[in-house]
């Protein structure tokens, strides 16, 4: 509970977070920036659940342990994406998404 | 009286052609044909004896009484149901003497003229099929029975004529015959399927009695062109006959059949399945006669006259001398027809029926004769034409003899029996319907000029060199020529109205002097002019024929009623109707139900491209999806 | 709560005890040692499937997280039987292509370890257990999705399944927080009993829906599904399309018959499109392929559309079919994948023409790749037809005839893709046709399995109405 | 094992005997040939069975049995039979046993067509013994689905399009059949009670007009696909003329007949205000389709052709009796149903022999074969005069019973439309004497044809077995007419 800020403010922020990180999803060339993009959108749901949390049902903590799960099971899904990503970069030498495209149709 | 054993007559012919057709291989050809002579031997007696026993004791209280024996074979209805048995009235009795002996002469015949053919023991298996189909037509108890029996003698001829069936022109008459034949049975057809609706019946008893529902009620039918739906029926049920009897317009099919085997077109095309269609009226007379004042009648009646006359007029052109036969044999159905429709009911009044039967009687047996001496005059020149023969006389009396005798009868000279039938005919005629009348003379004379405008060419004229010298044919031939030449002569003598009347009662009937004397100079002046023609070569026929000119070539064309009917089956039915059907089966129905799954597919190949393998657009589609769903959702289903 | 009460959790102890023991084994024994562990786990597994069979009473843990049920129950069993095919289809071929690379174990490892997090997503009782779960069954299939490594399409087809299943996952999440926002519960109870239709909550729900449509591949959120299976070794896309795919079917029905209950009117709606989309695209992709892998696909797509066809009878008819036909279509679509499987590691083809001629070389082969497509495709006396036919019977139980007959014409254009198949099987010959081979023991096993599931699953109705007799258990 | 049921057994038997001990040909065929003749003694057997139960059982289905097989949705396993059954399963038999005759030779897999062909042979059993909607479904389709494989595999000509054209044809109507028969299952409990596939129960209820008026088109066109209703009747001549001999007769011959059975069993049994409501659409469609096929036919080149479209206007016959709604065309119907499958069983084969012998069945290239084949000639011959309706055999039966019985028909409209039909006959006659008179009779067209092998024994068994039954319904057809009258009247009554 911030002072002198409501929950508005803060769930604009999160949904701003969100699309930034959908936005980030459709145009990076990069698999790793995607891969940043992705982590945006799930600290977004993240960061809804803390405030939801704080603001409206502040005497039970199930938001904010869903967050940390949330952070958690991210960082286990980073971790094995970048490990995916490395290796079709052992195969192919590039991250870039452009050259992940041969199956299609 | 009991005439149940009558079943036997058709049953006999049957059991032949069932053992002929099993073991055609088995039985070798000597047997066969002493088989089918013998059966038919029996028969013949069975109905002579028939005959006999009808006419003599047949009568109760002065009136030929009817008799059936019958046996129920499909129910339809409650009402409407086939049966299978024999009718005995002087008509049908009659009639199987007619047949009978005819086939019986028939297969005599054949044993000599069929000799050596390797379808032997098939061919009188075929002749025995079309006995027993003949004898079930003649002794049907009710129209549906007439009508199976009427297939099958259609069916028979069918094989007969394509006896030869290896070659074209057998195959393709025979077809023709039978298509035609069959479009004619779908009018009869129809006709039952009409007469049975009004009437609940097939029964011939219910349908010819004076209080019969058909002659009873008739006024109750629904109209149809100011015609009762029984009148319509009635003229249906005679387009069947008219097409077996080969009348006008369905007439084509049998100058064709003569492709058959002459004891063939002796048999069937001459004697016995072409006045089918006579006696289907004569077995329907009284409703043909009540039935709103006998305009059916009248139709018969003026078919009958055109068809005599125009046949008559062709018959004087032809060349081919069994051609020449069948057109006489179409006219003097037309005969045959003509008289049944001028006739009425009653009494004396009831003349033309009598004679027409009278007629049947006689033309079966000296056409029969012709047919037959003309095949034995075929077996000698292996020839059909005119052309090709002459002055046979001397090589074959026998022939000549009885061709003459037959000739002179159908002429109608003078004491031979087409003399009697034929002025009983005019009579009748003259009586009711002058015009009818005079055509009815003019054809006499034509009959008398194309009679011995054959016998002349074959007989007499020049003696055509040869190769191998024409010989009298055998015995096995010879004797039922001078059978029938007897009967041709004597036939006539028989007094047909103590026996055969339309109202079952005999009555006397006189020769008419003046209209007799008529009619037989008629037919002398024609014998005369022929004999100016042909007895000695001459270009006097040419000169003739020249100075008529298109007239004669319209009429030697058959007034070009094959080139009509060919042009309408082949190009309308055929080219137009049966052809677009088949166009638009396999362009429009195939091809939109193929065209269905090709559209599918091509789709499928169209939005291929939403696959991109860009991770990214997977991505927008995701987001997309998500987007378009809840707007639907807030925009369309929610207020 | 008491230590009995944890019997509740039986499958998914044992299932854990079988893990670590994999997972010890892997650390603590020599390259010899490990040839064992197939026939190992594969006992082990079996055995675990075998005790599934059991009876357990329902009840629940930790405050409502986890519950289990009889239907449930029957359902975990039924997965783990379909493991159990699977692992033994992919027995040999891990045998030949992987011992040598010490790779075995840990496919097992991972594979079990998914079906563990499958067991904890249907078995959920909050959302919490529900995304812990939903996690564990992507995350371990996303490292198995590139089990060759140096094998390029494996490599992209991971990295396109693991980036897109986080944004799946992703938009689930910030649904559940929708959800939550409105609620303030993650329990399923509660959530039922408070959740009222306001717009908050239907847009929670869609993004929610989205996240599970992604794991089943509805369209428009199907995209990935045909380049991973593509790239993913064959097992591996037959994981996907069965076992999560049917895990992901039986929650989503689970939440929507109870948590979302009160949003029906909407959600059946949106259901009805997504059926037809799904169908439609499913099938219209299929006709065109000429990969086997990115076939059947296509084929699971358009058959997940006619799952959900039991959706629209929200009732006990519905439950069981849904139930049923997901049991039916692992069966047969093990059936077909292990067909493929076999040759594949005979001869390394998979693509139709390949097969052409197939049966005059390896008629049993062929034979129940014919059934399980018949199956597939709904021709009596197999299995698939009488799921097929009640998933009709459900959808038209609510009077939906429209969307039935669309279902049956769909159905008619899936049998038309499925007898191309036939077709190169049985009606072409050709003389590089795939030569004889005799699949080994434990292939052959799997698919006898499979064969059995589809030959008596159907015509042996007590199955069905045993299903039908336990699906009320969460209903009320 | 009840007597019915049996008929459903013993195929699966005889398929499993083919699959685990027949090696080659000769063993393939032999336990065909010995399973089949068990079949057809089995269902002679049941002819005399099913007279004297009649005598003593008055219900619409003898020799009942039901067995409760999905409790949940109310399906049973409930067969029984009646005279019009029995006479199906009777020409079942028939032509099978024939079609095993036929196929002595048949050289590329052997056990595997007999297989099929077996394997389809339970479904249609099955399919006429059962009384329950959705297991008369199954058979159903079990009946279909083998004709892909055996057009495909043992087919000629573009032999694959064709085998895809029909399958997908006929599952796709009993996919629309499939819905029908959901529709009528969900209201079969207009009255209360439980919902219910059994046709006896539902036929107590009366479906709500209005679902009777959407549901009944779509099962009348589920069935009637099948049986070559226009413009549905599409698959049919290239499917024939892509299949096999034995195939051909028995799919031209017994499975189109489960159009028409199945369009009054179902459709109009249960439906009958639909039935009513729709009639004059179908009626017309059907009359259409009589004149059509018999016109196109006139047209074809391929033999095969000729008689499938002969085929398309006989059944047409067939649904355009069954629309008249009376007891004497519904007789006829049946009749005629009977009598198409054996002609047209005896046309396949013969095409198939002649085929066989000079590879082409191009109606221009044939010519004179009776010279050389006097026996399969004469069987041509006498199969054609059948065909087109010659009394004495069973054809002439069927067409009159349906041409008096339509022309029954108190409306006006329906007496025209049968006279139209009625004209059909001569077309018929045409197409027929075409046919036969250019490749029996005249020249023989080709010098090679001089030392064509004569039929065989297993190929005149063959033909006797199927020329004697048409034969012995033309010569005596009261027995028949009177049973079948018999069954089909309470089916009557519900439309009355």
């Amino acid at each position: 509970m911030i002072a002198g800020i409501s929950i508005y403010e803060i769930l604009t922020l999160s949904s701003i977070l969100f699309f930034i990180g959908i936005y980030g999803f459709f145009t990076r060339d990069n698999l790793i920036t995607v891969l940043m993009a992705v982590e945006l959108i799930l600290n977004a749901s993240a960061v809804n659940f803390v405030l939801i949390n704080t603001y409206l049902y502040p005497d039970l903590l199930q938001g904010a342990v869903f967050s940390i799960f949330i952070i958690a099971l991210a960082a286990a899904e980073t971790a094995l994406a970048i490990a995916i990503i490395i290796n079709l970069y052992r195969i192919i030498y590039s991250v870039e998404v452009k050259d992940t495209e041969i199956m299609k149709y | 009286m009991d005439f149940s054993y009558t079943i036997l007559i058709p049953l006999i012919p049957l059991a032949l052609f069932v053992i002929l057709g099993l073991f055609s291989k088995k039985i070798p050809a000597s047997i066969s044909g002493w088989l089918g002579s013998l059966g038919l031997g029996t028969s013949i007696a069975l109905s002579l004896y028939t005959a006999y026993h009808y006419f003599m004791d047949g009568k109760l209280e002065g009136v030929y009484q009817t008799f059936v024996y019958k046996q129920t074979w499909l129910i339809f209805t409650d009402k409407l149901h086939i049966d299978l048995g024999v009718l005995i009235d002087p008509i049908s009795v009659m009639m199987m003497v007619v047949v009978t002996t005819i086939s019986f002469m028939v297969h005599l015949y054949s044993r000599g003229y069929m000799h050596g053919d390797d379808g032997y023991t098939r061919f009188f298996a075929y002749l025995a099929l079309f006995s027993f189909s003949m004898l079930g037509l003649v002794l049907a108890t009710n129209l549906f029975q007439m009508y199976i029996f009427w297939e099958l003698v259609g069916a028979s001829s069918f094989l007969l004529i394509g006896y030869y069936y290896t070659k074209p022109s057998a195959v393709a008459a025979a077809k023709k015959a039978f298509i035609v034949t069959r479009f004619a049975d779908l009018g009869f057809l129809i006709g039952i399927l009409l007469i049975s609706y009004y009437t609940g019946t097939f029964d011939f008893k219910d349908l010819t009695s004076l209080d019969g529902m058909l002659i009873a009620g008739w006024g109750a039918s629904a109209s149809f062109m100011g015609l009762s739906v029984f009148t319509w029926g009635l003229i249906l049920i005679y387009m069947g006959g008219v097409g077996k009897s080969a009348m006008l317009p369905f007439h084509i099919w049998l100058p064709d059949a003569m492709e058959g085997p002459t004891p063939v077109s002796a048999l069937i095309h001459a004697a016995t399945m072409v006045v089918a269609g006579v006696y289907l009226v004569a077995r329907l007379f009284p409703a043909y006669y009540f039935v709103e004042d006998g305009f059916a009648l009248q139709v018969v009646a003026y078919v009958g006259a055109i068809s005599s006359l125009v046949a008559a007029l062709i018959a004087v052109t032809q060349t081919d001398i069994k051609r020449v036969l069948a057109f006489s044999t179409m006219s003097q159905i037309g005969y045959m027809m003509l008289a049944l429709g001028v006739s009425k009911y009653e009494g004396h009044e009831g003349l033309g029926y009598m004679a027409s039967m009278f007629h049947l009687f006689t033309h079966a047996m000296f056409k029969a004769l012709l047919f037959l001496g003309a095949g034995s005059v075929i077996h000698a020149v292996h020839s059909n034409y005119m052309q090709d023969m002459g002055g046979l006389r001397k090589y074959m009396p026998v022939t000549h003899i009885t061709f003459l005798i037959a000739a002179l009868s159908i002429a109608g000279f003078p004491g031979f029996a087409g003399f009697f039938s034929k002025d009983e005919i005019l009579v009748a005629a003259f009586e009711s319907n002058k015009l009818i009348y005079y055509s009815s003379v003019l054809v006499a004379g034509l009959t008398a000029f194309y009679m011995f405008r054959l016998y002349f060419n074959i007989f007499w004229g020049e003696d055509r060199k040869y190769k191998h010298t024409p010989h009298e044919s055998p015995l096995s031939m010879t004797i039922p020529l001078v059978f029938l030449a007897f009967m041709s002569i004597f036939a006539g003598y028989i007094p047909f109205s103590q026996f055969v009347t339309a109202d079952l009662m005999p009555f006397e009937a006189h020769l008419n002097l003046p209209l007799a004397a008529i009619a037989s100079s008629v037919g002398i002046i024609g014998i005369i002019i022929a004999f100016i023609f042909y007895k000695k070569p001459s270009d006097l026929p040419e000169r003739f024929a020249n100075a008529f000119g298109f007239i004669y070539k319209w009429i030697y064309n058959k007034l070009y009623f094959d080139e009509l009917y060919i042009f309408v089956t082949k190009k309308i039915l055929f080219g137009v109707v049966a052809f677009s059907a088949s166009w638009f089966d396999k362009n429009v129905v195939d091809s939109s139900m193929i065209g269905i799954g090709n559209v599918t597919v091509s789709v499928s190949n169209k939005i291929k491209g939403m696959q991109s393998g860009k991770l990214q657009d997977y991505a927008m589609s995701f987001v997309g999806g998500i987007v378009v769903i809840a707007m639907v959702v807030f925009y369309i289903w929610i207020n | 709560m008491n230590l009995e009460s944890f019997l509740l959790m039986r499958s998914e102890i044992g299932l854990l005890a079988i893990l670590l023991l994999l997972i010890i084994l892997e650390i603590f024994s020599n390259k010899k040692q490990k040839a064992a562990v197939i026939p190992f786990a594969l006992i082990l597994l079996a055995i675990n499937t075998v005790l599934g069979f059991l009876p357990l009473e329902s009840g629940e843990l930790f405050g409502g997280m986890f519950r289990t049920n009889a239907l449930l129950y029957f359902f975990k069993t039924t997965l783990s039987l379909g493991v159990l095919i699977l692992l033994l289809q992919s027995a040999d071929w891990l045998k030949e292509k992987v011992v040598d690379e010490n790779k075995a174990t840990e496919f097992f490892i991972l594979i079990i370890s998914s079906l563990l997090g499958t067991y904890f997503m249907i078995s959920a009782g909050d959302f919490l257990m529900f995304y812990i779960g939903l996690e564990l069954t992507t995350l371990p299939v996303a490292a198995l999705v590139a089990y060759d490594t140096y094998k390029r399409i494996s490599a992209e087809g991971a990295v396109k399944y693991i980036l897109s299943s986080a944004l799946a996952s992703g938009a689930a999440l910030f649904g559940i927080s929708l959800l939550y926002a409105t609620t303030g519960t993650i329990y399923f109870e509660s959530m039922a009993e408070i959740l009222a239709s306001s717009n908050l909550a239907i847009l929670g729900f869609i993004f929610f829906f989205s996240g599970l449509a992604f794991k089943i591949s509805l369209a428009p959120f199907h995209f990935w599904t045909a380049d991973v299976y593509e790239g993913a070794p064959i097992n591996v896309a037959s994981y996907l399309s069965v076992i999560s795919k049917g895990a992901a079917v039986v929650i989503l029905m689970i939440l929507l018959f109870t948590v979302f209950k009160p949003l029906m009117p909407v959600w059946n709606k949106i259901i009805y499109i997504v059926i037809i989309a799904t169908m439609f695209i499913g099938n219209l992709f299929a006709i065109r392929q000429q990969n086997l892998k990115r076939f059947l696909a296509y084929s699971s797509i358009a058959q997940a559309g006619f799952i959900l066809l039991g959706l629209m009878s929200v009732d006990q008819l519905g439950t069981t079919t849904i139930v049923y036909f997901v049991a039916v279509y692992i069966f047969s679509n093990l059936g077909a994948f292990g067909v493929v499987q076999a040759v594949s590691s005979a001869s390394d083809k998979e693509n139709i023409n390949d097969y052409e001629g197939l049966y005059r070389t390896n008629p049993k082969l062929s034979l129940l790749m014919m059934l399980a497509l018949f199956s597939l495709a709904g021709i009596p006396p197999l299995a698939g037809f009488f799921g097929k036919f009640f998933l009709y019977t459900a959808a038209a139980s609510q009077g939906y005839y429209i969307l039935v007959f669309i279902a049956v014409v769909n159905a008619t254009i899936s049998l038309y893709y499925y007898l191309l198949v036939v077709r190169a099987m049985f009606l072409r010959q050709s003389d590089q046709a795939i030569p004889y081979f005799k699949s080994p023991f434990y292939m052959r096993l799997g698919l006898i399995l499979a064969a059995i599931g589809i030959l008596v699953a159907g015509v042996y109705s007590p199955l069905y109405d045993y299903i039908f007799s336990i699906s009320n258990t969460f209903l009320n | 094992m009840d007597i019915l049921s049996l008929f459903v057994i013993v195929p699966i038997l005889i398929v499993l005997a083919l699959t685990f001990f027949a090696k080659d040909l000769k063993q393939a065929r032999l336990i065909s040939v010995v399973g089949m003749g068990i079949q057809f003694a089995m269902s002679i057997n049941l002819i005399f069975a099913y007279i004297k139960e009649r005598a003593v059982n008055t219900n619409i289905m003898v020799f009942t049995k039901d067995v409760v097989w999905y409790e949940t949705f109310n399906i049973h396993y409930s067969i029984g039979v009646d005279a019009i059954s029995v006479v199906m399963i009777a020409l079942t038999a028939v032509v099978l046993l024939a079609g095993v005759f036929i196929s002595w030779k048949i050289d590329d897999l052997p056990k595997e067509f007999f297989i099929s062909l077996i394997a389809l042979s339970s479904g249609v059993f099955g399919f006429f013994i059962s009384t329950d909607l959705f297991t008369m479904f199954v058979f159903y389709e079990i009946a279909v689905i083998p004709m892909y494989l055996l057009i495909g595999i043992w087919g000629s000509g573009p032999k694959e399009n064709s085998a895809m054209k029909l399958t997908l044809m006929l599952m796709g109507a009993s996919a629309v059949l499939s819905v029908g028969i959901l529709g009528i299952y969900f209201n079969s409990n207009a009255d209360g009670g439980p919902l219910t596939f059994n046709i006896f129960e539902i036929a107590q209820v009366n479906i709500p007009v209005a679902a009777q008026n959407i549901f009944y088109p779509l099962t009348f066109i589920g069935f009637a696909v099948i049986g070559a209703l226009f413009p549905f009747h599409t698959w049919s001549p290239s499917g024939h003329a892509s299949a096999p001999t034995a195939v051909s007769m028995l799919h031209a011959g017994v499975l189109m007949k489960l159009g028409g059975y199945g369009v009054f069993r179902i459709a109009m049994y249960l439906l009958p205000v639909g039935a009513l409501n729709w009639s004059d659409f179908f009626l017309v469609l059907s009359a259409f389709g009589v004149i059509y096929g018999a016109f196109a036919a006139i047209m074809q080149k391929d033999l095969k052709y000729v008689n499938a479209y002969a085929s398309v206007s006989h059944l047409s016959l067939v649904l355009f009796a069954l629309l008249m709604f009376n007891r004497t065309a519904w007789t006829g119907a049946i009749i005629q149903s009977l009598s198409h499958g054996l002609l047209t069983a005896m046309f396949f084969a013969l095409i198939g022999m002649v085929y066989g012998r000079t590879h082409t069945r191009e109606i221009e290239k044939l010519g004179g074969i009776m010279k050389i084949l006097p026996f399969i000639g004469a069987i041509y011959v006498i199969t054609g005069l059948a065909y087109l309706g010659l009394p004495g055999f069973s054809g002439f039966v069927a067409e009159m019973t349906i041409f008096v019985g339509a022309f029954q028909h108190p409306d006006l409209f329906h007496r025209i439309l049968t006279i139209v039909v009625v004209s059909s006959i001569v077309v018929t006659s045409v197409y027929i004497l075409r046919m036969v008179g250019k490749i029996m009779m005249g020249p023989l067209s080709n010098e090679e044809y001089k030392d064509l092998p004569k039929a065989t024994w297993f190929e005149k068994t063959g033909l006797i077995l199927l020329l004697i039954p048409v034969i012995m319904i033309g010569v005596l057809p009261l027995g028949l007419s009177e049973m079948l009258k018999e069954s089909i009247q309470p089916f009557l009554e519900r439309l009355l």
